[in-house]
């Protein structure tokens, strides 16, 4: 049996009266890409929350690589190989697009309690950062966050996100906002990474969701309703009838 | 009313422009550093105009000196004032000085002037360690020792014949002080006492532990604002028909009573002067200050009149010289009529004095503080005797 | 470094400052200009949480009259000659007093960084006044050092090879305190930690996100600004030769706070810009006017709603422009 | 002793409400606008002012309250207008600064007009003795006054907030600040109308506390510090935690001072006790402070629930 990167079992979450997320189960594999769909307030974003260590699940336990991870800080989370993009840009927006990159490559290089040398020209950070930033098509490296274009920083939230060589990325809609020829460059790019990490994927754009994933699993009110490859979705009774039926991809 | 200050140009960096030559007949300049901002800022003013009135009455001068009196603010913040001590004693080469009104900007301000050989006389503040151990050849206190204002007052309670007391005090060092130096003449019994804060504005509290407590009368001490609050509150609480207070003077003075109003009619206070003192300093000081200011001057007012008074008897006698030596065989002197009658420099430079009692009353329908009977005569503090000058 | 000649003038002037105000007639400027050091050591050390992490302590006096109160207490030991507690001699000595102010202030800030790090925004800023109000009123509460009256000190500390009752003297030695925490905070913010932090206050979520465990960072952060803010009151008691829980009241944690805010949040130079102009228009406008607070208002609210970035901001348009 | 208690109760509940008055203004303007406006104090001083000058001038009290409350609302709605409402979309430090400079020009005004001396202030008729609330124990109507004022203050407030139009817009501000100016409410107006709502309660509050303690330059900056304790504990932008802030805050207070030092000088000597006792009343609003923040991040009633 092969080991599951993550795995899932039980989980809960509840706001107030609302059932965010009920007892979700869901399994990602090695090499693996996963695409999570489910229409507008399903809890896709929630449950990446508690994936990541944001939100406390009132139930249930999240394994990480064999180790339950449940009750660990996002910090301790993203040593371990976890690691997430946001739906909505997360960058530090006063500094170049390579210092936000440079900045997670530090992270990942062990503490940051050096207190002397300058961190802004090390090359012991910038030329991964570069690469990174190569690796993604970013080209305007010097150019501050808060000049950047919308496609350029979803771009460049990807790369800050791979610069903590995760074992799994978690990708919040990397495509929401963008146009048709940026959703296609970040098609391929993700196409290019598959197979070397596991990725569990967020997206309403369902051309690319069924182009990428390997598996898809749908969220319906908090609830997993199913998981199986493209074909077998497409052909589920209940996702048509839950989900396609409101939410056509076109 | 003409005080000098600072001119521009000197506190722009061009005072040698600026600065006259010293001559023959120029004024000598007196530092006044008093606390002008905030809750405590009427006492600086009456500070102010309290020594104003007796350069007014000299045309200019004190003792025959011309004198310039250069006041500035200490915001009521010590560093403050201690940067005003500075640049009076460096850029003005100020060698006199007076005017801080409270113990604790006195202590940064009194060593600089003292360490640079110059002389502080003091019309307010009388702390206690300045009057023992850290006495000073050229520190001298024309208002009292802080801790005879309370002696004073115990002294008063043992002739009113209260024997159960309660007392309070807000709890910093001259609040602590004023509890000790009312113990120490006080012969009856203390039921309970109590520290207040400084920065309290309501006393519910504490007004329901003395009616609890039923002492026959109580001792307060809470200078300025925060007395008027205290004495409202107490009178709301139905208190003052009750249990009769007796306090020390900075505890209700002209300004306070204006403000407090009825409140106050029936209050017992120890004092050095009051503003009806028939002596004739007194009289003419209290008519020209009333004429310029149009209120009655407090006892801050007058006792920074007195130190005027003071330093003029010794310029007279060194004809308007400040070297130390001179100064201050002329100020032990004390050859000036006080205000409040008998005064003389005790070993430690503190006044020897005597205390009245005072009472609250109506005069002609309106409230005013009227003298009764002197309690304590050619009265000093303790503290002398640990001053080795 | 585009800036070194700008800043090497500045410094020079700064070196050269006692001639020049003895020239002019002026020696009291050197005493304000030793105190106005003292309050930049505070100020920066207040920036490097304020302006660098976005951590906005409103308790910052604390560590600033704890480093004061240490020379004091220390030299009130050495002239009772009884040893603290019956067990810490007292001292007179600077290389003493300094780096127990410092630590003292370090660990200080170590307690009440650990608790009051748990919380953000508008609750941070409260709870670190709290912690510096408890020692604030500690303080006053405290007779054997002067309560409210606060303590004297007779005399300043002692180093080997200077005179401190120089006030020249004292006011280089100041200054090169200044320099040196200055330049240590440059080192800091520019390296990997500073990185960190200036992540911290620009997107906190995200420094998670990239494996970062923000507390530790924060909290270290907030010890080495308290250490300098002890540092600074260290140097303080002996400028002042005094000290007073007035040094750590909140009025005294406003100050600092709107020195950094009128010289410009998170830039090198700023705190100190801001604390000699708070300094100087307070002895200025004090000199002309007793009603200067009437004219300091209005002056600090120009300021706010015509120069975003405070004073450095003004001077850095300037430039740009000329 | 237990005629003792209840009496320190109603102390503490009467601070409590005093504070009330002043922290109702500060929180709404604080969790709804997002402005820390430290001169909050300086127009609790206008209200108190304003009003011991008309009430010495007209000899009315009543007079003096209306003069009062108009005076602070008038002058709030003017700092708005000139100041704040150009630094909504500052950080918070350049309101600080602002404000600061507030406080500054308002004392040293406030001096240049009126003089340093506190001001007299009569109490109202009918209002100038007290009632005996238990047997031996009168309390001062002026005191039953204010704790029925503050009542009803809240009372209106919550009528206001919960039932009417400005009360929706103000509870949808206090957590979602976008929505509302993204449903074309005019936010100026809003916020215009909040300040002076804000300013209004800070003069009351003044007014109220004129006859108790005193009138006088720097009375603001001396119950700021409290009332910013008291909305971090009741939670920003709640009214409800104000009150229940305020009263912990008042009953806390009053109780320590009224009993600690009692209990302390049965294990210490006396006079220890008494400076150990005050500088733990003192300390015990903090702690409490510090204790709620800590367990509770966002104060005890949140309003962004």
């Amino acid at each position: 049996m092969v080991e599951h990167v993550l795995s899932v079992r039980g989980l809960q979450k509840r706001f107030g009266g609302l059932t965010a997320t009920d007892d979700v189960a869901l399994d990602v594999l090695p090499g693996e890409l996963h695409a999570l769909i489910g229409p507008n307030g399903a809890g896709k974003t929630t449950l990446i929350g508690q994936l990541i260590g944001e939100i406390t699940p009132d139930a249930g336990h999240v394994v990480f690589c064999g180790e339950d991870i449940t009750r660990l800080s996002v910090a301790a989370r993203v040593k371990r190989g976890l690691a997430r993009s946001f739906q909505i840009v997360q960058l530090l927006d006063d500094d170049t697009a390579l210092a936000n990159v440079a900045l997670a490559v530090q992270a990942r290089a062990g503490h940051s309690f050096r207190f002397w040398r300058a961190a802004g020209s090390d090359p012991a950070l910038l030329q991964p950062a570069r690469a990174l930033l190569e690796q993604v098509g970013l080209t305007r490296a010097e150019t501050r966050v808060s000049d950047l274009s919308h496609g350029e920083r979803k771009v460049l939230e990807l790369a800050v996100a791979l610069a903590a060589r995760p074992k799994l990325l978690l990708l919040d809609e990397p495509m929401a906002g963008l146009g048709a020829a940026e959703s296609l460059r970040m098609t391929e790019t993700l196409r290019a990474l598959k197979g070397s990490l596991s990725i569990l994927l967020i997206e309403h754009d369902m051309e690319a969701v069924f182009a990428l994933a390997d598996r898809i699993t749908v969220l319906v009110y908090g609830r997993a309703i199913a998981t199986g490859t493209a074909e077998e979705i497409r052909a589920n009774p209940a996702v048509q009838e839950a989900y396609l039926a409101e939410d056509r991809p076109e | 009313m003409r005080l000098e200050r600072r001119s521009l140009l000197a506190g722009l960096g061009l005072a040698p422009l600026a600065a006259p030559a010293f001559s023959q007949g120029a004024p000598l300049k007196i530092g006044m550093i008093t606390t002008l901002s905030g809750p405590g800022g009427y006492i600086g003013q009456d500070i102010r105009d309290g020594f104003q009135i007796a350069l007014d009455q000299e045309q200019g001068r004190l003792g025959g000196q011309a004198v310039q009196v250069m006041i500035e603010d200490d915001g009521f913040r010590p560093p403050q004032g201690k940067a005003v001590v500075e640049r009076f004693l460096r850029n003005e080469r100020i060698r006199l000085f007076t005017g801080v009104v409270f113990s604790n900007i006195l202590g940064a301000v009194a060593p600089d002037v003292l360490d640079a050989d110059g002389i502080y006389v003091s019309p307010n503040a009388g702390p206690s360690n300045f009057a023992g151990r850290e006495c000073h050849r050229n520190y001298f206190v024309v208002s009292w020792q802080n801790d005879s204002l309370h002696e004073s007052a115990g002294e008063l309670a043992n002739r009113l014949g209260h024997r159960r007391m309660f007392i309070l005090a807000p709890n910093y060092q001259a609040g602590r002080d004023a509890l000790a130096g009312f113990r120490r003449l006080f012969k009856g019994e203390v039921v309970q006492e109590i520290y207040t804060r400084l920065d309290q504005t309501d006393y519910a509290a504490e007004l329901a532990q003395i009616r609890a407590a039923r002492p026959e009368a109580v001792f307060q001490f809470h200078p300025g604002g925060l007395g008027i609050a205290f004495l409202r509150q107490y009178a709301q609480a139905g208190l003052l028909a009750t249990i009769p207070q007796v306090m020390p003077a900075p505890s209700m003075d002209a300004g306070t009573l204006a403000a407090v109003g009825d409140a106050a009619e029936g209050v017992n206070l120890s004092s050095h002067w009051n503003s009806d003192f028939p002596n004739a300093p007194s009289r003419a000081f209290v008519t020209a200050f009333r004429a310029k200011h149009n209120r009655t001057p407090t006892y801050y007012a007058q006792q920074s009149y007195d130190s005027a008074l003071a330093i003029g008897a010794a310029l007279r006698q060194t004809r308007g010289s400040v070297d130390p030596a001179a100064f201050r065989t002329a100020m032990l002197r004390a050859d000036f009529v006080s205000t409040r009658g008998n005064f003389r420099f005790n070993t430690n430079q503190h006044p020897i004095q005597d205390w009245f009692s005072l009472k609250v009353e109506r005069v002609n329908g309106q409230l005013a503080i009227v003298t009764k009977d002197k309690i304590l005569e050619n009265h000093g503090d303790v503290f002398a005797a640990q001053c080795r000058i | 470094m585009r800036n070194v000649l700008p800043l090497a003038l500045l410094l020079a002037a700064a070196i050269a400052l006692p001639w020049a105000a003895e020239a002019m007639g002026q020696p009291a400027t050197i005493g304000l200009a030793t105190r106005i050091m003292c309050l930049g050591i505070a100020a920066a050390s207040l920036n490097l949480i304020l302006g660098h992490g976005g951590m906005v302590s409103f308790g910052h006096a604390a560590y600033y009259g704890l480093g004061a109160y240490t020379v004091g207490i220390l030299w009130e030991h050495f002239r009772l000659g009884e040893p603290l507690f019956g067990l810490i001699p007292g001292t007179n000595q600077l290389l003493i007093t300094l780096p127990v102010s410092m630590l003292v202030a370090g660990v200080a800030s170590a307690l009440i960084g650990a608790l009051s790090l748990r919380t953000t925004g508008v609750q941070f800023i409260m709870i670190t006044l709290a912690f510096a109000q408890m020692v604030f009123f500690l303080f006053v509460g405290l007779k054997a050092y002067g309560g409210d009256d606060g303590l004297l000190i007779r005399r300043r500390n002692i180093v080997p090879g200077l005179d401190l009752r120089d006030q020249d003297q004292l006011y280089w030695l100041c200054l090169g305190f200044l320099v040196a925490w200055l330049f240590l905070q440059w080192r800091i913010v520019e390296s990997r930690f500073g990185r960190v932090l200036e992540g911290i206050r620009q997107n906190e979520r995200r420094m998670a996100a990239i494996g970062i465990a923000t507390y530790r960072y924060k909290l270290a952060a907030f010890v080495i600004a308290g250490m300098g803010c002890g540092l600074a009151g260290a140097l303080t008691a002996n400028y002042l030769r005094f000290v007073s829980p007035d040094l750590m009241a909140w009025q005294k944690s406003g100050e600092i706070m709107v020195m950094v805010i009128l010289g410009g949040v998170g830039t090198l130079l700023g705190p100190v810009v801001g604390a000699a102009a708070l300094v100087g228009m307070e002895y200025v406008l004090g000199g002309i006017t007793e009603n200067w607070q009437f004219f300091l208002g209005p002056i600090l609210l120009a300021v706010v709603l015509w120069a975003p970035g405070g004073i450095m901001g003004l001077l850095g348009r300037g430039a740009r422009r000329g | 002793m237990s005629a003792l208690v209840v009496e320190q109760l109603l102390n503490g509940l009467q601070f409590g409400i005093m504070l009330f008055l002043l922290a109702a203004g500060l929180t709404l303007v604080f969790g709804i606008m997002g402005v820390i406006n430290l001169a909050h104090g300086s127009l609790f001083m206008v209200g108190a002012y304003a009003a011991a000058l008309v009430a010495q001038a007209s000899g009315s009290w009543w007079l003096g309250l209306l003069a009062g409350v108009a005076a602070a609302a008038a002058t709030g709605m003017v700092i708005e207008f000139v100041v704040l409402r150009r630094l909504y979309a500052r950080d918070h430090l350049d309101q600080v600064l602002a404000t600061f400079g507030l406080i500054l020009f308002f004392n040293q005004g406030i001096t240049m007009l009126f003089g340093r001396q506190p001001l007299m202030v009569q109490l109202p008729q009918g209002f100038a003795g007290s009632i005996e609330i238990m047997p031996g124990v009168p309390y001062p109507t002026f005191r039953l006054l204010i704790i029925a004022v503050g009542l009803l203050v809240a009372l209106g407030l919550y009528v206001l907030i919960q039932r009417t139009r400005i009360g929706m817009l103000v509870r949808a501000g206090a957590t979602h600040r976008e929505m509302v100016r993204a449903l074309g409410v005019d936010i100026r107006l809003l916020y215009t109308v909040v300040f002076g709502l804000g300013a209004l309660l800070a003069g009351l509050a003044g007014v109220m506390a004129g006859p108790v303690s005193n009138v006088q330059v720097g009375m603001g900056e001396q119950i700021l510090i409290l009332t910013f304790v008291v909305v971090v504990i009741g939670g920003i932008g709640s009214v409800r935690g104000a009150l229940f802030g305020a009263l912990l805050v008042g009953i806390t207070q009053t109780l320590l001072s009224g009993f600690v030092p009692g209990w302390l000088r049965q294990v210490m000597p006396g006079s220890e006790a008494d400076a150990l006792g005050a500088a733990l009343s003192s300390m015990g609003v903090y702690v409490l402070m510090a204790v709620v923040l800590l367990v509770k991040p966002k104060g005890l009633f949140p309003a962004h629930a």
